[in-house]
């Protein structure tokens, strides 16, 4: 395989690793943005996950070839409102957020599974009949070598997942809400004091982060791994919260630490076919997409910093 | 007064475990299923006879040590994710040791021990130097260090430790924690003694953090990192300090599986959970060694007993999720309970 | 009546303390009103109830003869009011401008229109002469200019009413005097201010009228052209209070602090002390004069041991001290008072007794062998807690519970206590009454007759000239002049600090 | 988990708590004539419905205990664990519930049951996949290589490109097993044919399955072998992909374990040219009779294979498996079954194998 060709594989593949954590790394950006730590990215795209496939199985027969669309849209929606699970502990009752996302994390799981249990009366579901399918672009992948890097076997939700990234650093860099969202994030009680609701904006974050995160693991379960069970989300979440922070709570920042977590991870797998790497024992490979993080973050990220208030409850009308 | 505030303070995980198992009711009664069997069947699962007991004191054991792991840094305002990473590096340590030495008892058994601890320590010493050093977020750091002690432990396993098997040898009886008495008296368990190491940590985390010059140092630099450097502590040493020690009891919690609970290490396909868990323990047991121990023991209980839940009364081991995961909402959530506390107070007057 | 204002029966309690009872407060169309009390008299939550941030329990707010309910900082802005809080609260990491219309953006297709933004905040700020950069970060600008977005804020919002909550607290002179031209220019358009203070020459220099408020009451209101300082300031504490602090002159012996062409850098790189040289001699108080941002704050890090100085010495007692870690220089004989209390002075989450440790704790009797003897500390804690009057229901008491004055004096008992050759205060009063500030400067005087070196870095000139034996000010990175306090006045001094050594260098 | 078993080679030294030699001979099941007698199972963390070998089992109980009029709870059951700590505290639940014989399912349950037979001498117990010491286990395997090397066959038959491959879970001697008849299979066939093994290291990575699947295809390979749990369905999710865009593309997935048919199927057409299915059930139900009718296999090691049906090879797409295939996979199971080929169940055997042909 020449060069050409083995960038033409790679890409495609790390963006299938990378856009379910450009998802729900933009979520926690949202989430962190507003001063809410969210820990439970991990349990919000396993309750995507979950939705996903149980409404696809569900309703495969009433929507047909839409039907994946559908489904991680009834993801978002459902996982929004788990993330009000979240949002009511760490806004409203003050919880530590730490503490509040990692029930999150227990209780998507305990729930998703317990209801798998109980309508399908096993384990883990049926796979999905239709699940999202890979494409050419007509067109636009007869482009010599950026058609076949850019514009063959990619998902659309990989495309989606790089714009949403874009239209996200729009809305928090660009629009009055963003501002308002990261006046509150920093400071919310200057924020209060503009007349900004603190409470509702952040209510607003979290959801979005569920929504995200919702749709993070919806993607992931309809184009990798087609059903729900205990082993279908097993720290994309994690990796997630990684590329927010990797990303210093940047939306652009994430998603290039999602792709970076992407091209790592299947270049621990490509690398055996490479010239270069074909030699290098299985085991560096393996390891290899988490020491280059641990390697890039030493090296030149560093520090980073998050915004200000990120972890403290706003009590209003306290200094 | 009818409630003081210390009172409030021991009121409200148990009103929190109280509300968790009420919901758990309402939703073994919404799915059709019979609470009060459900529960019996946890009870029996956990406690029924003194096999079980044992058991669930086995399982006691090594959340212990993890929820102390993730406790102590927290004191010291660091998110250590990666005591997962540190029990995998832990328990492979102590079986190494298990397996490589012929020694007497009294050598090999804190031989062993203290390789897992050292094991651990080293694998929370890079996050640790990291952030004191470059400023990297720990939480990164420790998330990718999982991965790596999950990878190389699996391929020490299967090519240092043995010659391309799935699971090593087992260890040398000089250095294993099982106890034919405490086996003899619970038919059997794989109680060891392993417990007294966990609660004897819990006695060191204490007795350091509040007892010690270095543990007030390591609070103080947990809580304002300006004025601890003003007042003339070194930042950055106790924030390697800290995870190197959270490090350690990571890894004497993977010593209780590998000296304990197994004697031997295998390849894993995925994590142990026991880090993972530890996060929940040390948030349940507010940090503090007592409360570790604590929730520990809640944790055990509903995990082990939760195994007996099917067989007896068919309900789903998720339930059991389920409910953790609102006794840790109820917990976190605390000030709703002192707010209501309060409320009623007044009125009460 | 033509009140813009009237708060009538104000009462506001919190739990455990009632912080206004029954406060009245009128404020008339175009005058400046100051509201005068001790800290912790209730006057911010007096503010802030007018502001809509709390509601009161009891009491009646009229605007322009309206009964009014303000629920919310929105309400208060519609009708016209705004605030200056006695904290800013302004988003660090956004610019001038974006902390401006934040709440009330200017819109483009979706977008915050900022080019429009920038420009009616220019327009804004010229009218006014307010001199500000409308696109400047705000972590990047002093306090006196932070301080000027925070008014900005209120008239972009069409404030006709401006409530400033001790403003002039972080200011320098300069900068005072700069927003008592604002006020006037404020007030000459119709606006109306209520201005709290504890600087009583400021009331009596713009204010019109003062309401006087004393531990949570309505003392009443007085003409301030029919009185004077030492009326206001009985009233307000409800005793005699003496202003400059009595002192006998220095006798200044052998020399503890020599620095010798000092130069530091700050956290972005930039050179800030720029090859300085300065002696403090046992015995003495040497003030350090000059407008924020001089290198002040980099001077005494490099001191203490905080920050790495490029070049230079720094000796104590002939002994070098340079680059010396924190501990190291504690121990050579050193204490620090530091300018923030809440970020450097305190682990605000440790009780009060813990607190007053923080740099002995791995001393005996507070340790030994590497462990904590709280018996010890606590007895410790309770002694200095007695002597400098911190106010805390008990040492176990976390430090966060206390008033900001009561913080203050914890810091100063436990510094001073540890008998130090050399005290650096640093602001060692900022933001406290009158009654706390007195005592202070009494316990540094003392100090110093004792024997004790104290070097004294103060944004106030009143503090400065009140209580130091020399005065060496300080700008752009340089003692430029030394002069002791009864050669010189406020005049002078601060043409000196504005960079102009061209004036009568005195001292020396 | 995943179809996983194991011949575990090291067994021997390692079996230090196993021999349990003084072990009473008395037949446990003797009071029984079919009427008491109960038989339960515990699962490794798969659970009983991981459409794999846990499964299977299960199916196997179910079916022993419609035949003697038992119902789940009364007469059989199982325990399901969540981590490796639970296999001990449920066969003891188990036993402690007077089971008369109580299977362990995986060879992940081989210490446990070792351990817990070694306690419990008056109790039977079945270990499958694996092999256990004690006089009163019965140790189930499979000759998962023979399987294997069929579906070699059918993938040596089936490729154009000359190249196939294999994505194992987790590497180790048990995935060997499948990874060593396999090439076998393919060498044996065309001993020019390429095949590329990976492994994911993880029976639960569907993202790293697809990358790997994806690497391969992209190479050139066109029939992939997964013995890999749910990191499988990542392979099938690739191989799906470019079947749905391409449906001219020749892209294979054998599966493993059970028939995997429906897991491949892409609108008309599907994608699972195989599977290596390997019948706990009947192994399960057969020591289970035997067990009831006083013949428990006690000690001994039970080996299914080609010859009893116990693997076998699925031919539900009859579409893809071609009349030339299974012509060429029923004659390589004839060799084997007759002795002729001795298929190779480690890397070793493989090597001297391959060398030979
Ligand atoms: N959020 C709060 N919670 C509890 N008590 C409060 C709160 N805010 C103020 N108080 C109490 O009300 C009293 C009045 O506080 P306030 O801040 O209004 O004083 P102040 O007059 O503004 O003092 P200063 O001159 O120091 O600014 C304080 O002594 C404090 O005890
Ligand atoms: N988190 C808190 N918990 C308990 N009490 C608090 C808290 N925050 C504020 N207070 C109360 O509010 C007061 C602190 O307010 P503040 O610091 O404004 O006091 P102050 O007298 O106005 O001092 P300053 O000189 O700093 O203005 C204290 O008297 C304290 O009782
Ligand atoms: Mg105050
Ligand atoms: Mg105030």
């Amino acid at each position: 395989m020449g060069f050409i060709d083995i960038i033409a594989s790679i890409i495609p593949a790390a963006m299938v690793y990378a856009a379910p954590l450009i998802f729900t790394a933009l979520g926690g950006v949202f989430s962190e943005r507003s001063g809410i730590i969210n820990i439970g990215l991990e349990g919000l795209m396993v309750m995507g996950a979950f939705v996903g496939i149980v409404f696809h199985l569900t309703f495969y027969d009433t929507f047909g070839a839409a039907t994946p669309w559908v489904s991680i849209f009834v993801a978002m929606i459902v996982s929004a409102l788990f993330a009000l699970v979240h949002a009511v502990a760490s806004i409203t009752f003050r919880a530590d957020q730490v503490v509040s996302g990692v029930a999150i994390n227990f209780l998507a799981l305990g729930i998703g599974l317990f209801l798998t249990k109980q309508w399908y009366d096993k384990g883990q579901t049926d796979m999905v009949a239709r699940p999202f399918y890979a494409t050419d672009i007509p067109l636009l992948s007869k482009i010599p070598i950026l058609g076949e890097w850019f514009f063959s076997g990619w998902y659309m939700t990989s495309y989606l997942a790089i714009i949403l990234a874009f239209v996200v650093w729009f809305v928090i860099f660009k629009t009055p809400f963003g501002l308002r969202l990261r006046s509150v994030g920093e400071h919310p009680m200057a924020a209060d004091t503009n007349g900004i609701k603190v409470y509702r904006m952040r209510y607003i974050a979290v959801m979005l982060s569920g929504a995200l995160g919702g749709l993070g693991g919806s993607v992931y379960a309809l184009t990798v791994a087609l059903n729900f069970s205990h082993s279908t989300i097993v720290g994309q979440g994690f990796m997630a919260l990684a590329a927010v922070i990797f990303g210093k709570w940047h939306p652009l920042g994430a998603l290039g630490a999602a792709i970076f977590f992407g091209f790592a991870q299947s270049l621990s797998i490509f690398g055996s076919g490479l010239p270069l790497l074909e030699d290098v024992p299985q085991i560096f490979l393996l390891i290899a997409p988490y020491v280059l993080t641990i390697l890039a973050l030493a090296g030149f990220i560093g520090r980073a910093e998050a915004p200000k208030s990120l972890g403290e409850p706003y009590i209003k009308g306290s200094r | 007064m009818l409630f003081s505030n210390r009172m409030i303070n021991i009121l409200i995980p148990i009103i929190s475990v109280v509300l968790g198992l009420l919901s758990g009711a309402i939703i073994m009664l919404v799915f059709g299923y019979n609470p009060i069997e459900g529960y019996a069947a946890l009870w029996n699962g956990a406690f029924g006879d003194s096999y079980f007991l044992g058991e669930t004191l086995r399982q006691v054991t090594p959340y212990i040590l993890s929820g102390l792991a993730v406790a102590f840094a927290l004191r010291t305002g660091l998110l250590n994710i990666g005591v997962e990473g540190q029990v995998f590096v832990g328990w492979l340590a102590s079986v190494a040791v298990g397996i490589s030495f012929d020694l007497p008892m009294i050598i090999h058994l804190p031989l062993a021990i203290l390789a897992a601890a050292l094991a651990g320590a080293f694998w929370g010493f890079i996050p640790g130097i990291l952030k004191a050093k470059l400023g990297v977020h720990e939480v990164i750091v420790t998330i990718m260090m999982n991965y790596i002690a999950l990878y190389i432990s699996n391929d020490i396993v299967r090519n240092v430790l043995t010659d391309g098997e799935d699971r090593t040898a087992e260890i040398a009886p000089s250095a294993s924690l099982a106890s034919e008495w405490l086996a003899s008296m619970t038919y059997f368990s794989r109680l060891h003694y392993g417990l007294i190491v966990a609660l004897f940590m819990a006695l060191v985390m204490w007795f350091v953090l509040n007892k010690t010059t270095r543990g007030f140092e390591l609070r103080s630099v947990g809580f304002n990192q300006n004025a601890s450097k003003y007042a003339g502590m070194s930042v950055g040493k106790n924030i390697v300090l800290a995870m190197v020690i959270s490090g350690a009891f990571a890894g004497l919690a993977g010593a209780m599986e590998g000296l304990g609970t197994f004697g031997y290490m295998n390849v894993k396909s995925g994590f142990t959970n026991i880090g993972f868990d530890g996060i929940a323990v040390a948030l349940l047991g507010a940090n503090m060694a007592l409360g570790v121990v604590l929730a520990a023991f809640l944790f055990g209980t509903l995990k082990i007993g939760a195994l007996n839940m099917p067989t007896e009364a068919g309900v789903p081991t998720e339930l059991v999720e389920i409910v953790i995961a609102l006794i840790i909402f109820f917990v976190a959530s605390s000030y709703i309970i002192r707010w209501a506390f309060l409320r009623f107070k007044k009125e009460g007057k | 009546m033509d009140y813009v204002i009237e708060m009538l029966n104000i009462r506001k309690e919190f739990p455990g303390i009632v912080a206004n009872d029954n406060i009245n407060l009128q404020v008339k169309k175009g005058e400046i009103h100051a509201l005068l009390g001790e800290n912790g008299a209730g006057k911010s939550t007096l503010m802030n109830v007018l502001f809509g941030l709390y509601q009161p329990e009891k009491g009646e707010i009229r605007v322009r003869g309206e009964q009014a309910n303000i629920t919310d900082p929105n309400i208060a802005n519609d009708l016209g009011i705004g605030m200056v809080h006695q904290h800013f609260m302004l988003v660090d990491t956004f610019t001038v401008t974006e902390n401006i219309v934040l709440g009330s953006e200017p819109k483009r297709m979706g977008q915050v229109n900022l080019k429009r933004a920038e420009k009616e905040v220019q327009e804004l700020s010229e009218r006014y002469g307010l001199n500000v950069d409308p696109r400047a970060k705000i972590r990047d600008i002093s306090v006196g200019m932070q301080q000027r977005v925070e008014i900005l804020k209120t008239l972009y919002r069409g404030a006709e009413i401006l409530i400033l909550d001790e403003p002039t607290a972080v200011l320098t002179p300069q900068e005072i005097k700069e927003l008592i031209d604002i006020m006037k220019s404020l007030v000459s358009e119709g606006k109306s201010i209520i201005l709290i203070t504890h600087k009583l020459k400021e009331i009596m220099e713009v204010c019109d009228r003062c309401t006087v408020i004393r531990k949570g009451q309505g003392i009443g209101t007085v003409e301030v052209s029919e009185t004077n300082p030492t009326e206001l300031a009985s009233l307000m504490v409800g005793r005699e209070v003496s202003f400059s602090t009595e002192k006998t002159p220095a006798d200044p012996k052998e020399t503890f602090l020599s620095i010798k062409d000092l130069r530091v850098k700050d956290v972005r790189g930039v050179e800030m002390v720029k090859g300085l040289n300065l002696n403090v001699r046992a015995g003495e108080i040497v003030g350090i004069a000059g407008v924020d941002g001089n290198g002040q704050s980099e001077l005494i890090e490099a001191i203490t041991g905080l920050r790495k100085t490029e070049s230079g010495d720094i000796k104590l007692h002939e002994k070098a001290i340079t680059n010396l870690t924190p501990r190291k220089v504690t121990q050579s004989g050193i204490s620090h008072i530091p300018q923030d209390r809440h970020k450097f002075g305190l682990v605000l989450d440790f009780p009060v007794g813990e607190n007053m440790v923080l740099q002995s704790y791995y001393n005996e009797p507070f340790s030994k062998n590497g462990v904590m003897n709280f018996k010890n500390i606590y007895k410790k804690a309770n002694e200095l807690i007695e002597e400098y009057d911190v106010r805390t229901p008990d040492a176990y008491t976390k430090a966060r519970a206390l008033s900001g004055g009561n913080q203050q004096k914890a810091i100063i008992g436990r510094e001073v206590d540890r008998s130090p050759d050399l005290i650096i205060a640093a602001q060692p009063t900022r933001g406290l009454d009158v009654g706390a500030i007195e005592f202070i400067h009494k316990k540094l005087i003392e100090e110093r007759d004792k024997g004790r070196a104290v070097l004294l870095l103060s944004f106030e000139l009143e503090e400065i000239m009140n209580l130091s034996d020399r005065i060496a000010v300080m700008f752009d990175g340089q003692i430029v002049a030394e002069v002791k306090p009864e050669e010189t006045n406020e005049q002078d001094l601060g043409l000196l600090m504005a960079g102009n050594s061209t004036s009568k260098a005195g001292g020396e | 988990a995943c179809g996983a078993s194991d011949d575990d080679a090291g067994n021997e030294e390692d079996s230090t708590g196993g021999d349990s030699s003084e072990n009473t001979e008395e037949e446990t099941s003797e009071e029984n004539a079919s009427g008491d007698f109960s038989v339960a199972m515990v699962t490794d963390v798969g659970g009983v419905d991981d459409k794999s070998f846990n499964q299977s089992a299960w199916e196997g109980l179910q079916a022993f205990g419609e035949e003697n009029g038992m119902s789940k709870g009364e007469g059989y059951d199982y325990a399901q664990s969540e981590s490796d700590a639970d296999y001990v505290t449920n066969i003891n639940r188990l036993v402690r519930q007077d089971y008369n014989l109580i299977y362990g399912i995986g060879y992940l349950l081989q210490p446990a049951i070792e351990e817990v037979a070694s306690q419990y001498p008056d109790t039977n117990f079945g270990i499958v996949d694996s092999v256990a010491e004690g006089d009163n286990i019965a140790s189930i395997t499979f000759k998962e290589h023979q399987g294997s090397f069929l579906a070699g066959v059918a993938a040596a038959k089936k490729t154009e490109s000359n190249m196939v491959g294999f994505v194992g879970g987790v590497d180790g001697a048990l995935i060997n097993k499948f990874e060593a008849g396999f090439v076998a299979g393919v060498k044996s066939v065309n001993a020019d044919i390429e095949v590329d093994v990976q492994y994911a290291e993880s029976f639960a990575a569907a993202d790293k399955g697809k990358l790997i699947a994806s690497n391969m295809y992209d190479k050139g390979v066109d029939v992939i072998y997964h013995a890999s749990g749910a990191t499988g369905n990542g392979v099938f999710a690739q191989a799906k992909d470019i079947k749905n865009n391409d449906p001219e593309a020749n892209v294979w997935v054998i599966g493993v374990d059970r028939d995997q048919y429906e897991e491949g199927a892409v609108g008309d057409t599907n994608v699972t040219l195989t599977s290596m299915v390997k019948r706990v059930d009947i192994a399960v139900q057969d020591v289970a009779t035997q067990a009831m009718n006083g013949e428990f296999p006690g000690g001994e090691v039970l080996e299914y294979g080609l010859s009893d049906d116990g693997v076998s090879i699925a031919r539900t797409n009859e579409e893809a498996m071609t009349e030339e295939i299974i012509t060429a996979i029923e004659e390589w199971k004839e060799k084997i079954t007759n002795g002729d080929v001795e298929v190779p169940s480690t890397r070793e055997d493989l090597e001297t194998y391959v060398n030979s042909l």
